[in-house]
């Protein structure tokens, strides 16, 4: 955390994605405190492997606390502190290869519990951090490091995957229009569940998109990016599903769904439950 | 009048379903009702229905240290049972089998009951098992009035119905006993029971190690099944629930090392329960607990290994696993229970040793001792400490991650919510949990990491003999069955000593001074490469192994006949081959 | 005439980008071109881009066995490249900054030159890296012809231009060395070369282990990215590719292991590389390759740990989890190559030990190793030996799992496709690899599974000095520096030995004879439990550690002192505090 | 397998689903070794760890080779095998367990890849060998061992998963119709590419759902499972999408897609890759 911490070694290559998606957390973060009335303490980032998980060192200002864990495991990490401590306001940080690749398989059972956390996905296609290799996100013959003869696998589409695991807040955008993507993630935060806001955030060094999603207006060349159109409703499943179905990628909430959370269910549990305390479990091997 | 007899062990034997282990089960209840120690010992089949069977009770006026080594009562319900069993039988011994499922040549030392169609007779034919308990009852000479006692206190449950069926039932009693009479054989005279002058409870070790953790405070436990630690997560599911505290299946073992991680990040004390293979996934969050310092216990209820392995077989083989999970400098706190009693202790030490230390504590038990049902001195819940992390409480810009250099408490641990924010950082890091390389961070952190171990210096110990060049020093579940060697052994007058602590590491500092003494340390361990002896030697220890790797637990006889020709073979100076 | 000096250490600093890393390959493959030894050591910053990097060169007329202490000529791209390596000069040394970039006051050991300025000169912006050359080689003397020859093979490619190419860059060392000639500075006398008879190849540690692999036939790679073993990957996505042959990324570690293991069981030699958190996540997989008896290899290239770790610092760490990767009774074989020569031999042996006794094998190298870069002997590949497993080839029924009592030879493995169906078992198994829990099973295979290792008894190990009772014994890439220390020690005749192997388990036979011997092994290593000493004293060794946690490679110098305290001592019968 | 020996000793429970599925199972291998001639050798079955993966074991008659690995890592070692071994019919049998809780993450990239495996999944919506916990595809609420006051996580459905990670072949049955299922999965064989047939195979001890999924025409209660109509147009993404979103258990051929396979893609890249003899890769480093 740059200002806290002079010795702190990593940067950022300039253009990075990454710096937009930052300032659009540290407004999120602001903005979520003051509405709620809560100290920045109660904020807990949880980052994964990766240059983008390497945010909760570069955030500015009041910090947060942070849990910077090991590769691929965010989502569990993040899943325990909310089941022991649902008060606190658990948002993850984590790129493409950490969260869609050596993490994928913690995504379905976060989903199936509606765990009220929410993720922050910086999707640049490649594995920044280790030099430029392919990621799930990578398109099929894209040349990197580890695919000199270009990707075999195809290419994974994240929010649809997320739409048939019955994520609960599906929003997508991109690292270059900070105020908007500021937005959404309070939106995540402020959903009652499992959020997942997807973004685009370009790795300049090995796989600059900026290009490609912005496109350029005087060449009159289409960028891949599209702005959501207003009458979306983002509350009907099929809306979000026809949306989903069109080419590039889409900029706005996708899909929001009210159910009940992990929470709600362990109160209901709790409301159930014989609760004993421990000399009556003592008790209950007596001879 | 004849001598009366002490101890008797009691098998039970036949297919799943048969009632092999609820005629144990109630044997057990009845004689420790009256004040017999009792140890129950059984084994599973693969299959999930059915399959071979068999349960046994040892009763004892004293103490039951082991399963016992031969079989003086052997109940077979069926032809397979018997012939696998038999041999197990003492040479007094007398099989009670089912003549329903099958006969035998008439002249041996068994007959037979027609158990349902007497159970039938009593206008009760779920009654079958305590006809069978009457007769066993009748074979030892066990008071009646014992069983009848068990029979009334489990039937009166307060519902119409209740005094038919406590009639039934002691009436079935009664007919095994005529059975036996008519039989003729007479196995031998139980002396009467020590009334113990303590509250007593019955309990399987792994129930006593999860107790033991909830007596400590736990919040927070999630598992995933695995044999032999499945019924630590099924006793949390029905235990652990209550305000701020929850247990939860979760879908993997990485996924459940990863939430204790997160729960004890965030305040909480937090336990899962595995097995070898859920043990070897957890190898990079345990690394992970260790690096960020993050309180939380892992229980590894041993099977067989390696991989898959033997999962209802007994083994001690994943002791290196244990304290050296993961990658990089990594020592963890280990706590082997030796005895269903230790498991408590453990379970609820494992949750103030990670509270007190910042990290994560193992304890490691075994198949053997999981579901070993025994009678033990009700734990005081008064007397068990129970202890927190120091939360820091300053105001903010504190440095979670500084040096420490001893002393008798570690530097607080601020709590998400509260003051003193950091990262919790798995990458070596400064102060405050930024990831840094400098060479500065790491030594001074490696130092605070190994140094925090200090302050787990209270662990209890046995020293016996202690002036004997030669000392035995068991671990984990063979404690009891190498107590009964050494006990024999003793008794001949050889010169062996004990030494034992559930504390494997750090090992009690006293311990460690009476073991360099040792010109022999003979460690009786259920695996290949002779784990703990190993360690201790890299201590600098003069330890050896007596290794057993078949699955099953010593039995104390051969076990006395091995470390006496260890023995030996030191006193007349040989060099074991 | 002025003596001449046969060793010279030159290290280029400044930010990534600046041409550091090309500057230093560029002198060393010059230097080698000629017969000079030469090894390089880099260190490189977290970021991505840029950041503060260094990398050095040392040039000897004799084999470097480190990357050298101090510096003798420090090229400074910026002032923070000053500042901070300014300090290991030797008193003699000299520094050349780039003054477009900083300036330092007069009457330094220094001088600047404008580096791009003048390369424009030349009519080539892209000849600034030969400027600093020029001057390097004037500093030190090194015929210009060397130099001009590297720049004429290197630009020679037959393209147009080449000539114009070439004749820049030589022009830009004349401007060099007049720049060094004005300040006045000289550093040494290169001696000349010794012309070697033999063909070299310059390499890294990392490559020489792919390289190696494929020598023994290596059929199939995956992994996944991590630093310091990502380069293996890539060097195989490159190279490893053809009919049957196939190298691939995959989404994880443990999809990795399992993918290795399952190519192996279908009868291809695979492999993958990984460092310590992969290793970790590896765990699980590790125990089935040796329980279903699968051939394949593993490299950990190591980092600093635990956990995360220090991706970007040396450590030699990993030792434990190498050895014991997984929970139940399990001890893998363990090559651990300690220079970049012995990476290309240890990673054909791992692929050849794996095939002869049907079960995973571990390369443990290490981030030093791992990009450092060496001329080397070229392996004459008609002399690498190629094993492969005893493929089944008889009739069905055959029993894969039968039990091994020794010989030199293993039974044969049956191949998918092939005769002899079985089941490659992780649960215990009997002869055709169902699974069991039968004890006599269980008792057999492991006997199995622990014999098989004697097969390995073909590691090469060196000893020298052998009567005396104290050896240094180093392993891994800390043998270079600790050979220099023991020169050392030994030219002022002290009376230490020398023992080391590659093959640390199974370690060779007659090497452990040798090492029984002794009364002290003084073992050199990169982590804090002193891990590889630790083992030693577990085989029963008088062995002891001399640790370094730093996450830097030992300094000859700092080593040779201590290593000479710890002789003195056990001479004069002191225990060390 | 039981014949051969005799000594194995675990049997499943009577009238367990696991029965049906071994039956079918094993004239799918017949059929298919007959249709492409080759022997029973040339079949490789690589089991989960589960009452379902025991199979491995039980098979009758002539046999296969077998991979009896450790829990969940049924498609990364059949994916190392067909990477290395392509000619190999390479059968995966697990439970949904296995399948769909501790190795989830392995059925995207298997998806991704199009590797030509065929997959049987058991599912029984429990975990039957460690008697009785709640999987995946338990309901929520469902009473088990593990979750005493009903599970409050919500039910996975794994056909619409697997078809949102382009899984190229999948089918659905159950164990009750042998005969049926034994063409399912030979068609599977045969399907150049990534195929599951998912099976609702009965766990009679720890959760009976047979009565549930054939219904009671005596009784006129309806089945979950109904057989996909005769129209239904397995080669349309869409029709498929709709097929599912019915409630119950379909019962058939859900959807079909030719796709280049992972053999394909690797013959393609061997086509462009300059290809180098170990002399050749020693050469590249000369000094
Ligand atoms: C278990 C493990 N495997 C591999 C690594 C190496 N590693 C560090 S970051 C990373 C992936 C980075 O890609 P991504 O998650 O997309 O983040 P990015 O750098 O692109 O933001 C990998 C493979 C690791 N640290 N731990
Ligand atoms: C790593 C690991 N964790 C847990 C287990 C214990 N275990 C064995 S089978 C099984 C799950 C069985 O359920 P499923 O896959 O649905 O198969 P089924 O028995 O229902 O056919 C589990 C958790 C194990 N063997 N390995
Ligand atoms: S490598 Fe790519 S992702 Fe990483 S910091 Fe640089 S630009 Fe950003
Ligand atoms: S427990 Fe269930 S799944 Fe396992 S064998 Fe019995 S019926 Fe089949
Ligand atoms: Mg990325
Ligand atoms: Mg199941």
């Amino acid at each position: 955390m740059s200002d806290r911490n002079a010795e702190y070694d990593f940067k950022w290559c300039p253009g990075c994605g990454d710096f937009g998606v930052r300032r659009a957390l540290e407004w999120a973060l602001q903005a979520h405190t003051q509405e709620h009335e809560t100290p920045q303490s109660n904020n807990v980032i949880v980052a994964g492997i990766g240059c983008s998980g390497n945010m909760v060192h570069l955030l500015e200002g009041d910090q947060p606390f942070g849990l910077h864990g090991i590769h691929g495991r965010t989502l569990p990490l993040a899943f325990g502190i909310k089941m022991g401590r649902p008060e606190l306001n658990t948002v993850i940080v984590a790129g493409d290869g950490d969260f869609l690749s050596i993490g994928a398989e913690h995504i379905g059972p976060q989903a199936q519990r509606n765990v009220d956390l929410t993720c922050v996905v910086m999707d640049n296609g490649v594995y920044g951090l280790t030099k430029g290799q392919s990621s799930p996100t990578s398109t099929l013959g894209q040349l990197t490091s580890s695919t000199p003869y270009g990707k075999i696998e195809t290419q994974l589409f994240p929010l649809k995957m997320y739409m048939s695991m019955g994520v609960s807040f599906i929003a997508s955008h991109y690292s270059s229009k900070p105020r908007e993507l500021a937005k959404l993630i309070e939106q995540a935060m402020n959903h009652k569940g499992f959020s997942i806001v997807h973004v685009q955030s370009p790795c300049t060094t090995y796989n600059d998109t900026y290009d490609l999603l912005k496109g350029d207006r005087k060449k009159g060349i289409p960028g891949h990016a599209w702005a959501i159109p207003e009458d979306h409703d983002p509350s009907s499943r099929q809306a979000a599903i026809d949306l989903l179905d069109r080419p590039g990628i889409p900029l706005g909430l996708v899909y929001q769904e009210s159910l009940p959370t992990l929470e709600d269910r362990q109160e209901e549990v709790r409301s159930k439950a014989r609760i004993r305390t421990v000399e009556q479990m003592v008790e209950t091997y007596a001879v | 009048m004849q001598q009366q007899s002490h101890d008797f062990v009691i098998r039970f034997a036949g297919e799943g379903g048969q009632g092999v282990v609820t005629s144990a089960d109630a044997l057990a209840r009845a004689a420790s009702q009256v004040g017999y120690h009792v140890q129950t010992f059984s084994t599973f089949p693969s299959q999930i229905l059915g399959g071979p069977t068999m349960s046994q009770v040892r009763i004892s006026t004293t103490p039951v240290l082991s399963a016992g080594d031969e079989v003086d009562v052997l109940v077979a319900f069926n032809q397979y049972a018997y012939d696998n069993h038999q041999a197990d039988l003492t040479a007094t011994g007398v099989t009670i089998y089912n003549s329903e499922e099958f006969d035998l040549p008439v002249g041996g030392q068994y007959f037979g009951i027609k158990v349902d169609e007497l159970a039938k007779t009593t206008g009760n034919a779920r009654a079958a098992n305590m006809i069978v308990l009457g007769a066993v009852a009748d074979l030892i000479e066990m008071p009646l009035e014992y069983i009848d006692g068990f029979i009334r206190k489990r039937f009166t449950r307060g519902r119409a119905g209740d005094d038919e069926i406590i009639e039934a039932n002691i009436k079935a009693i009664r007919l095994g006993v005529a059975e036996a009479d008519k039989s003729g054989f007479h196995v031998g005279d139980l002396a009467a029971p020590n009334q113990p002058g303590y509250k007593q409870i019955m309990i399987t070790g792994n129930a006593a190690i999860a107790l033991g953790a909830a007596a400590a405070g736990l919040d927070f436990y999630v598992g995933y099944p695995i044999s032999p630690a499945t019924t630590i997560l099924v006793w949390m599911e029905d235990n652990l629930i209550g305000k701020d505290k929850f247990a939860y299946q979760v879908s993997s073992e990485i996924e459940a090392i990863s939430a204790i991680v997160g729960a004890g990040f965030a305040g909480k004390k937090s336990m899962t329960a595995t097995a070898g293979p859920g043990l070897s996934l957890m190898s990079e969050g345990l690394g992970l607990a260790w690096m960020a310092e993050i309180p939380c216990v892992v229980v590894d209820v041993q099977r067989g290994g390696p991989a898959t392995g033997l999962p209802t077989k007994t083994e001690q083989s994943d002791l290196f696993a244990c304290m050296h999970p993961a990658h990089g400098d990594v020592k963890l706190p280990v706590i082997a229970p030796g005895t269903v009693e230790e498991c408590f202790y453990a379970g609820a030490k494992a949750v103030n040793w990670a509270e007190r230390y910042q990290g994560p504590v193992i304890v490691i038990s075994e198949f053997q001792q999981a579901e070993r049902m025994q009678n033990i001195v009700a734990p005081d819940l008064a007397k068990v400490q129970v202890e927190s992390r120091v939360a820091y409480t300053g105001s903010n810009g504190f440095k979670r991650y500084q040096s420490w250099t001893g002393g008798n408490e570690l530097t607080p641990m601020p709590v998400p919510g509260g003051p003193g924010a950091y990262v919790a950082n798995g990458s070596e890091h400064d102060e405050i949990g930024d990831t840094t390389h400098l060479a500065a961070h790491h030594v001074r952190l490696t130092e605070r990491r190994f140094g925090k171990l200090g302050l787990l210096n209270d662990g209890e110990y046995e020293v016996d003999n202690p002036d004997s060049p030669v000392a035995v020093m068991p671990w984990g579940a063979s404690k009891g069955v190498a107590q009964e060697a050494y006990n024999a052994l003793r008794a001949e007058e050889i010169d062996i000593g004990w030494t034992y602590s559930m504390f494997l590491h750090p090992l009690p500092a006293e311990l460690l001074e009476v073991l360099k003494k040792k010109e022999l340390i003979i460690v009786p361990e259920l695996n290949y490469q002779g784990q703990w002896s190993s360690m201790l030697r890299s201590m600098g220890l003069r330890a050896e192994s007596i290794t057993q790797y078949t699955g099953m637990p010593f039995k104390a006889g051969v076990l006395a006949d091995r470390l006496r020709d260890r023995v030996q073979q030191h006193q007349e100076g040989k060099v074991p081959a």
